[in-house]
């Protein structure tokens, strides 16, 4: 019962925080507003059982990704200028895709279901698994470093593609020596 | 920055204890929640933390940019590098097996341990390379202006 | 636990070709940025894309009779751990991309040297190899989400590669930026259909995600979650009204980077969407024929349209080359449409067939604007007449283009006619007809500019260095030679195309 | 005719959608580079809630084994564990979130460098002036920015 409440109350603030992002044109509250929503997320994330996404979804939604976006209105702009455009098209496009995903749930396992095929399949040779091949208490450990390790490494070559990305476009490859910065123009 | 000393010394003293704590989350992830993901990005924290309060030239002096950018690199090495070597050992890639045969589960600890590694230093590295880029860039306006 | 029931089986290099294909390119690129050298950088990704090319012709050798290989990544069997599935499909998917891959690499030597500052080279190369990996990696993986984690390192790769032609034209910037948001939001939508699926199934791996699908039947879940990994892989592909990123992706980037993009992008996100309709959804399903008839046929029809039409009014020929690719993307839809082997023959083979081609004709504009600074019609007066051989390349893929018998554009072009006379439907078959009439339209201006007009007096253009005008011509001279020998393209195309259609049979154990 | 327990059990589905559905509105119909980035990360957390829902179990708790004081596991099968899988898979996500967040932000700045603003409204006015201007030398082309 408590739980169901605390959920309705962060599911509250959670759609306050996006409409309130919505509205506002002033970037430094709306920059403020996505850390809070990252930061409510990461709790619902706690009451869903999910600690360590809560984890990392406080460190870089709350964390990095906020001084980034503090950053980046540093350097560009503070206000956000009143949207002339109408808003009908946009608005067919999300109220089309949100009936598609009701439609989808229309068939979905309950909240919860203990019975649902996801709880059923795969996930429980997951739970066995982690006690007899690998011996590692957290399980979400040995599935994201042994299970599924190569999707961890994908994910590993994502962050490098996005730093020397974000190099390539803002400040180039730094270098020990300075043999050949000469010939660079 | 002369001023704010609070701040500076509050700084110096976190810097240190964030860094510890990326440490724990790092190799405490079997445990408890955490990993090579989250301690990078703690880690990484820490540098920018200092960054801000001291100053980008100060910390590139601790933490100079040619080696960031060898860092992004070596994780990335380290993890796949695991993979590469349990496949010369006649496994498949990324078998952590491979490293202790007799002992599966101790391969497996070894082979996580060396990815976890390898994701924590790639993190690390690309956080405070991209906060370095950012913080490069010349404003268009002043602090006064905000 | 002892050694004895490990999972332990003694491998040789041969069995680990599969996961070779992908990991010796990824690998190549943290290398790139790790040594910091630039010249050490292209030798570096030359013999990556190389080794990887070389894979992909060992793996198609493999699974030419219809066979498929299972690789089980970290040993762990499947649906547990991640597994890469090679079968003729994507062992044909995989030579084509890493065989650009590998020719594209040569002529960016010359050409990075000019459109890209020094400093940025290294990074260039890296971001190079990425994006190679992650269309390789979408194509090799048997695991949806895996699919995901690589048309991400593809995609992120990609938009830092086309804003990299930003020292050229500043558009570039907000080309990468409009492609960047759309997408992500393809990307996200692929993974709500994705957690869908995993919602009514529990199981990510996609051979056992069509088992599971073919034996509980569709229910409202899964339809949602068919909708939303084609809307999303369609975002990707640039299926038609999806395809607004396109055009200003690939005017602006650099020339390098549009011949291989032009070439392979899309491709792969086609492949993913034929994974996904045959190999995971059941074609049997009726919202799924429903999707085909109602929202692929009239679609792709009027891509080819509308598309040829607009690029016939284009006056930049690397834009007008653009919109010829999202109405030659209409072909290959229509192809899949048809949904008889004939028709997803033609399509497979024009992922081929267009790639090979329009790779050639990007090549070819971006060694003449080498010398005329831009790709706008009326710089390039004249340049076929002053550049013998990059013009006779260009005539070569322009010909292809159109589907003139002889060339490889021919040949998809007259199975999918074949496919829609197999299905009696004359209309369509009359459709690709008058649509190759607009490519006779918009090429022959390409011609036209090229050879009828006068070159500047002062004009001192030749063709452009060996290394730019080699990888061309190879390709020119395998536009003709596809056109000629089908063997290796329809061949395999046939043998992908059956096994596509044995449905969720043929993904079985 | 209503039937209330599947409205209970469907109700946090729903709520998802709503907040994807405002982080996409955001994303298409505010025309601020940097308001579309935090769209699109208000999307992506939305649907990573989706996904973590799916592995809740009711009455359910972290998947992470207690450990003893010898660091043996203590395994007690009254203890019902959620599906750790999703877990996974969203870690994987957010930190392709993030990635591509600092890649569009980097882009964010340099277009602000060269076209002075971050408006959607304003770059297309400034690149309409441009194709114009193309079209003025080159002879009038069509079809514009689609």
């Amino acid at each position: 019962m408590i739980e169901t409440l605390i959920n309705i109350i962060l599911f509250a603030m959670l759609v306050l925080t996006a409409l309130a992002v919505v509205r506002i044109n002033h970037l430094f509250a709306v920059v403020m507003l996505s850390g809070v929503f990252s930061l409510l997320s990461a709790l619902l994330f706690v009451t869903l059982d999910a600690v360590d996404v809560a984890f990392t979804e406080a460190a870089v939604g709350a964390g990095i990704s906020t001084v980034l976006m503090l950053g980046t209105i540093a350097l560009t702009a503070r206000t956000q200028k009143k949207s002339t455009r109408s808003g009908m098209v946009p608005f067919i496009v999300v109220v089309v895709t949100g009936a598609a995903l009701v439609y989808g749930t229309l068939d979905m396992p309950d909240f919860g279901d203990p019975n649902a095929p996801a709880s059923l399949h795969v996930a429980p040779e997951y739970m066995i698994g982690s006690i007899k091949d690998i011996d590692v208490p957290n399980v979400v450990t040995s599935i994201l470093a042994s299970y599924r390790g190569y999707d961890t490494l994908g994910e590993t070559a994502v962050v490098f593609t996005a730093g020397i990305g974000v190099l390539a476009l803002l400040s180039g490859l730094s270098r020990r020596r300075r043999e050949d910065e000469e010939e660079d123009v | 920055m002369h001023h704010h000393l609070i701040l500076r010394v509050v700084t110096k003293m976190l810097v240190g204890a964030i860094i510890l704590f990326a440490f724990y989350v790092q190799f405490h992830g079997d445990f408890s929640p955490g990993g090579g993901f989250q301690a990078g990005v703690i880690m990484a924290v820490a540098f920018i933390l200092y960054g801000i309060v001291f100053g980008l030239n100060k910390v590139k002096q601790v933490f100079p940019p040619w080696l960031v950018h060898k860092m992004i690199a070596l994780g990335v090495l380290l993890y796949a590098g695991t993979g590469v070597a349990s496949l010369f050992l006649g496994y498949s890639f990324l078998d952590y097996d491979a490293f202790n045969p007799h002992h599966p589960s101790h391969g497996q600890h070894w082979g996580i341990l060396a990815v976890e590694l390898g994701v924590g230093i790639t993190v690390t590295g690309v956080m405070v390379a991209i906060y370095y880029a950012f913080a490069n860039r010349p404003p268009p306006m002043k602090d006064e202006d905000w | 636990m002892s050694a004895a029931d490990s999972h332990y089986v003694a491998k040789t290099f041969m069995d680990h070709l599969p996961i070779l294909q992908v990991v010796i390119p990824l690998i190549s690129a943290p290398l790139i940025v790790f040594i910091g050298n630039r010249k050490l950088a292209w030798v570096i990704a030359m013999a990556a894309s190389a080794t990887a090319f070389v894979i992909a012709c060992l793996l198609l050798a493999q699974v030419k009779d219809g066979s498929f290989i299972s690789y089980h990544i970290g040993g762990w069997a499947p649906p547990l751990g991640i597994e890469y599935r090679i079968d003729a499909l994507s062992a044909f998917v995989l030579m084509l991309i890493s065989g650009i891959g590998t020719i594209v690499l040569p002529y960016a030597y010359t050409s990075v040297k000019t459109e890209i500052p020094k400093r940025q080279h290294v990074l260039f190369y890296a971001l190079f190899m990425l994006c190679l990996t992650g269309l390789l990696g979408m194509v090799a993986t048997g695991d949806a989400f895996n699919v995901f984690v690589f048309l991400e390192i593809s995609s992120l790769s990609t938009y830092v590669l086309v804003a990299m032609g930003a020292g050229k034209d500043t558009r570039a910037l907000t080309a990468a930026y409009d492609y960047l948001i759309m997408g992500t939001i393809g990307a996200t939508f692929f993974v709500i259909g994705l957690g869908l699926l995993y919602m009514a199934t529990g199981t990510l791996n996609m051979a056992d995600l069509a088992d599971r699908i073919a034996n509980q039947g569709a229910n409202r879940t899964v339809q949602a979650a068919f909708t939303f990994i084609v809307v999303g892989m369609g975002l990707k592909a640039a299926m038609y009204p999806l395809h607004h990123w396109l055009p200003n992706a690939y005017t602006y980037a650099p020339s390098a980077v549009t011949t291989f993009l032009g070439a392979t992008a899309t491709k792969a996100a086609i492949y993913v969407l034929l994974r996904f309709m045959f190999s995971v959804f059941n074609p049997g399903f009726y919202f799924e024929d429903w999707t085909l008839y109602l929202i692929f046929i009239p679609f792709s029809l009027l891509a080819m349209f509308a598309a040829s039409f607009v690029a016939v009014f284009q006056t930049n020929l690397k834009r007008m080359l653009a919109f010829s690719s999202i109405a030659q993307i209409g072909y290959m839809l229509l192809g899949i449409a048809m949904l008889n082997a004939t028709g997803l023959s033609a399509s497979i083979v024009h992922l081929m067939n267009h790639g090979i081609t329009k790779a050639t004709l990007f090549m070819g504009v971006g060694a003449m604007v080498l010398y005329s600074g831009s790709a706008f019609f009326d710089n390039l007066n004249g340049l076929g007449r002053k550049m013998p051989l990059t013009g006779a390349a260009m005539v070569a893929a322009g010909l292809s283009l159109i589907g003139v018998p002889g060339t490889a554009g021919f040949i998809s072009k007259w199975v999918l006619v074949q496919a829609a006379f197999e299905n009696g439907w004359w209309i369509i078959a009359i459709a690709i007809m008058l649509s190759s009439l607009l490519a006779v339209i918009y090429v022959w201006r390409m011609f036209e500019v090229l050879y009828l007009t006068a070159p500047d007096e002062d004009c001192t253009a030749t063709d452009p260095p060996l290394p730019m005008l080699i990888p061309m011509l190879i390709l020119a001279f395998a536009c003709i030679w596809f056109g000629f020998d089908t063997e290796l393209t329809l061949g395999s195309a046939r043998v992908a195309a059956e096994g596509l259609l044995a449905g969720s049979a043929g993904m079985a154990h | 005719m209503i039937d209330l327990d599947f409205i209970i059990g469907h109700l946090n589905y729903w709520l998802f959608i709503v907040l994807m559905m405002t982080g996409l509105y955001i994303v298409v119909a505010r025309g601020n580079l940097v308001k579309k980035i935090v769209g699109l990360n208000i999307f992506q957390t939305a649907v990573f809630m989706l996904y973590i829902s799916i592995g809740k179990v009711t009455g359910g708790t972290a998947p992470i084994y207690p450990v003893d004081s010898q660091g043996h596991m203590q395994v007690d099968p009254s203890i019902i564990y959620s599906n750790p899988l999703p877990h996974v898979l969203i870690l994987t996500a957010i930190v392709v979130g993030i990635a591509t967040t600092s890649l569009a932000l980097a882009l964010t700045i340099r277009i602000r460098e060269v076209y002075d603003t971050i408006e959607e409204e304003d770059i297309l006015e400034i690149e309409r002036k441009l194709s114009a201007e193309d079209n003025k030398i080159h002879g009038p082309a069509m079809g514009g920015r689609a």
